[in-house]
């Protein structure tokens, strides 16, 4: 039944790709684009990733379409016809495809408990990670606790790009401000029905924030989520009311302090006497430390997360806005 | 009862494909975001149905995100359009 | 509990019957009206009968709680998308069938 | 026929892949360009998921009774590269639009012209 599943979506999933393809109107490629994350995300539930399908739904499918929507707001929607041949790279793509599944021969059977991937660390995070960090989830005590040192490598680039985004584009300024608003503003279904769910958005994502060491979930999942109730809240109210509620200026604050939030845990595991990120010396009990020790840094990726999502967000909106009142 | 399970989540992946048919092929713009938005839907609810087949329903937590995503996608959508220039 | 279980297959066909109804009407109804009101009509009744018998499923604990949210959630949301969606077109200049027959008749 | 069921998986992947590779260098429109990286990317995703796939498994959650987990280190490699992705994909819609306020254009030929004037 999962492999029926998995390759009735598969095929799905290939023939929305080919779609894509031929498409000229870049709206429709958008749209398209969000299935195509919504159907590999079901893929990753089928293959027992459920963390990873929780962050793609919320990421790929939700963020990614929002910002290349407010791309195309303005680019334009209509991609020209090329002057060049498609021969050339449908031959290169050929032949690279052609030697990549010559290459997956030699892989190992997909599915095998045998392969080479489950023999080295995965036992040991997988056996022992239940009674050394004490979480069910176990993608969270990895994420968290074992290979914490890169989550937080993790969590600065995801920091570095917001100060990209930054430094191209500028949010809204105050004196834009008179700019008329059009928002959704004819929409009154739409707008008593934001105010009811928009806290409930909200609790949802401290519910994910919080319960992502017992069930799929985590701080990754929860600013997303979190940002996502602001982003709709911006797209219903119009940017302005948004930028009322939470300013760029509280974000661009917010945002290293997730960052340093999660280092200064590390920094204080030295000062115990571990090593850095060493969530065994935060309290006398390790199985405790590790606990303070997770729940601090998933709320600094959490604030992060959200924080970058945000600004990113306010960004390319502004810029969307700008460009529709001039 | 995995027997119903089963044909359940099998018609809601058909109902899927036919959705996903309508957002690949659509006549107009609105027929479009019609199908992707139906297809949002219904993945929801193969979540929910997938769980209890799979044995596993306390992931629950992932359609409720599908849910909410879709519903931000669709205004996002709505939104952006008015700033692009139709084609015709 | 058999009983319930009974019920609960019957639910989920039938929620499933309406859902292929729905899917059919997209590429059945001939202009976009109808086929909003197609898909969005019997998006809300496919939901609650699958739902409903998803829960007829659990022990009645968190899951019930969960597939309650989701069924509150799409609820509310999917009827506003559909009537966005429509007023949305409707603001866009787009017709429905006797309309643009009328149209064609005026020009 | 086990030979496919073994293997399936991957050939898909890679099909997903080229599309994406095929969108990347033969697209003129950057946005479009950029859509195609990401379906690239997420075929690259679904391969380390693929190989944490154990069958008969399930979900790396600890419940009782179950001794079958999947492998949870690619799981979390990839879910914090698929928020690196959105950051990085941001990025470059933020340079897509400085570009087009720079040349006018998001066409890869047109704005190579107008620099070649220059």
């Amino acid at each position: 039944m999962a492999v029926l599943i998995d390759l009735v979506l598969l095929s799905m999933l290939a023939l929305t790709a080919l779609r894509i393809i031929f498409l000229k109107d870049l709206f429709a490629v958008v749209m398209l684009f969000g299935i195509y994350s919504f159907l590999s995300a079901l893929i990753f539930i089928n293959l027992d990733a459920v963390d990873v399908a929780f962050t793609e739904a919320a990421v790929g499918a939700g963020i990614s379409t929002v910002l290349m929507l407010s791309t195309l707001a303005l680019t334009g929607r209509k991609e020209k016809e090329s002057k060049h041949s498609s021969i050339l790279p449908f031959l290169v793509v050929t032949v690279t495809g052609a030697a990549l599944i010559y290459g997956t021969i030699d892989m190992p059977p997909f599915g095998d408990a045998n392969n080479p991937i489950h023999q080295h660390v995965a036992p040991r995070y997988i056996e022992q990670s239940p009674v050394e960090v004490g979480l069910p989830n176990m993608v969270t005590s990895v994420l968290a606790s074992y290979r914490g040192f890169d989550t937080l490598g993790e969590t600065v680039v995801v920091f570095a790009a917001m100060i990209g985004v930054l430094t191209l584009l500028s949010v809204r300024r105050k004196e834009d401000d008179e700019a008329p608003d059009s928002g959704l503003k004819s929409h009154r279904v739409l707008h008593v029905v934001a105010k009811i769910i928009i806290p409930f958005v909200i609790l949802f994502a401290l519910y994910v924030q919080f319960h992502g060491d017992y069930g799929p979930g985590g701080g990754f999942q929860a600013g997303v989520i979190a940002a996502a109730a602001i982003i709709l809240y911006a797209l219903v109210f119009g940017l302005p009311m948004a930028l009322r509620v939470i300013s760029p200026k509280f974000l661009q604050i917010l945002a290293p302090l997730g960052v340093l939030l999660y280092a200064s845990v590390g920094i204080y595991s030295m000062f115990m006497g571990g090593n850095f990120l060493d969530y065994n010396k935060l309290a006398h009990d390790p199985v405790h430390g590790q606990h303070y020790g997770i729940i601090i840094i998933e709320l600094g990726v959490g604030i992060t997360v959200f924080a970058v999502m945000l600004s990113i967000f306010y960004a390319f909106a502004s810029q969307a806005e700008r460009r529709n009142v001039s | 009862m995995i027997g119903v399970l089963a044909t359940v989540c099998i018609a809601i992946l058909v109902v899927m494909g036919l959705a996903l048919a309508r957002a690949c092929y659509a006549d107009t713009v609105y027929d479009r975001i019609l199908g992707v938005n139906m297809f949002g839907t219904k993945t929801v609810l193969f979540i929910a149905a997938v769980g209890f087949l799979m044995g596993r329903p306390d992931f629950l937590d992932i359609a409720i995100v599908y849910a909410l995503i879709n519903f931000i996608g669709m205004i996002a959508v709505l939104r952006f359009f008015e700033y692009i220039a139709p084609i015709e | 509990m058999f009983f319930l279980d009974i019920l609960s297959g019957v639910l989920l066909l039938v929620g499933v019957f309406f859902g292929f109804t729905g899917a059919l009407g997209l590429f059945r109804f001939p202009d976009f009206f109808t086929r909003v009101h197609a898909a969005s009509v019997t998006e809300s009744i496919a939901s609650i009968l699958i739902l409903t018998g998803l829960m007829l499923q659990t022990q009645f604990d968190l899951n019930t709680a969960k597939l309650i949210f989701i069924l509150l959630f799409l609820m509310i949301t999917s009827p506003t998308a559909s009537h966005a969606l429509a007023k949305s077109a409707r603001h866009g200049g787009l017709l429905s069938i006797p309309e643009s027959k009328k149209k064609k008749e005026n020009s | 026929m086990s030979f496919i069921l073994d293997y399936y998986n991957y050939w898909v992947v890679v099909f997903l892949m080229m599309t994406g590779f095929y969108i990347v260098i033969s697209a003129n429109n950057l946005v479009k360009k950029i859509a195609g990286l990401n379906i690239f990317q997420t075929s690259v995703f679904m391969l380390y998921i693929s190989m944490g796939k154990v069958t008969g498994g399930t979900a790396p959650i600890v419940v009782e009774g179950v001794e079958l987990y999947s492998n949870p280190l690619p799981h979390v490699l990839i879910l914090t590269a698929i928020v690196v992705g959105v950051a990085t994909t941001s990025v470059g819609l933020a340079l897509i639009i400085r570009i087009k306020r720079a040349y006018g254009t998001v066409e890869e030929n047109e704005f190579k012209n107008s620099d070649d004037a220059i």
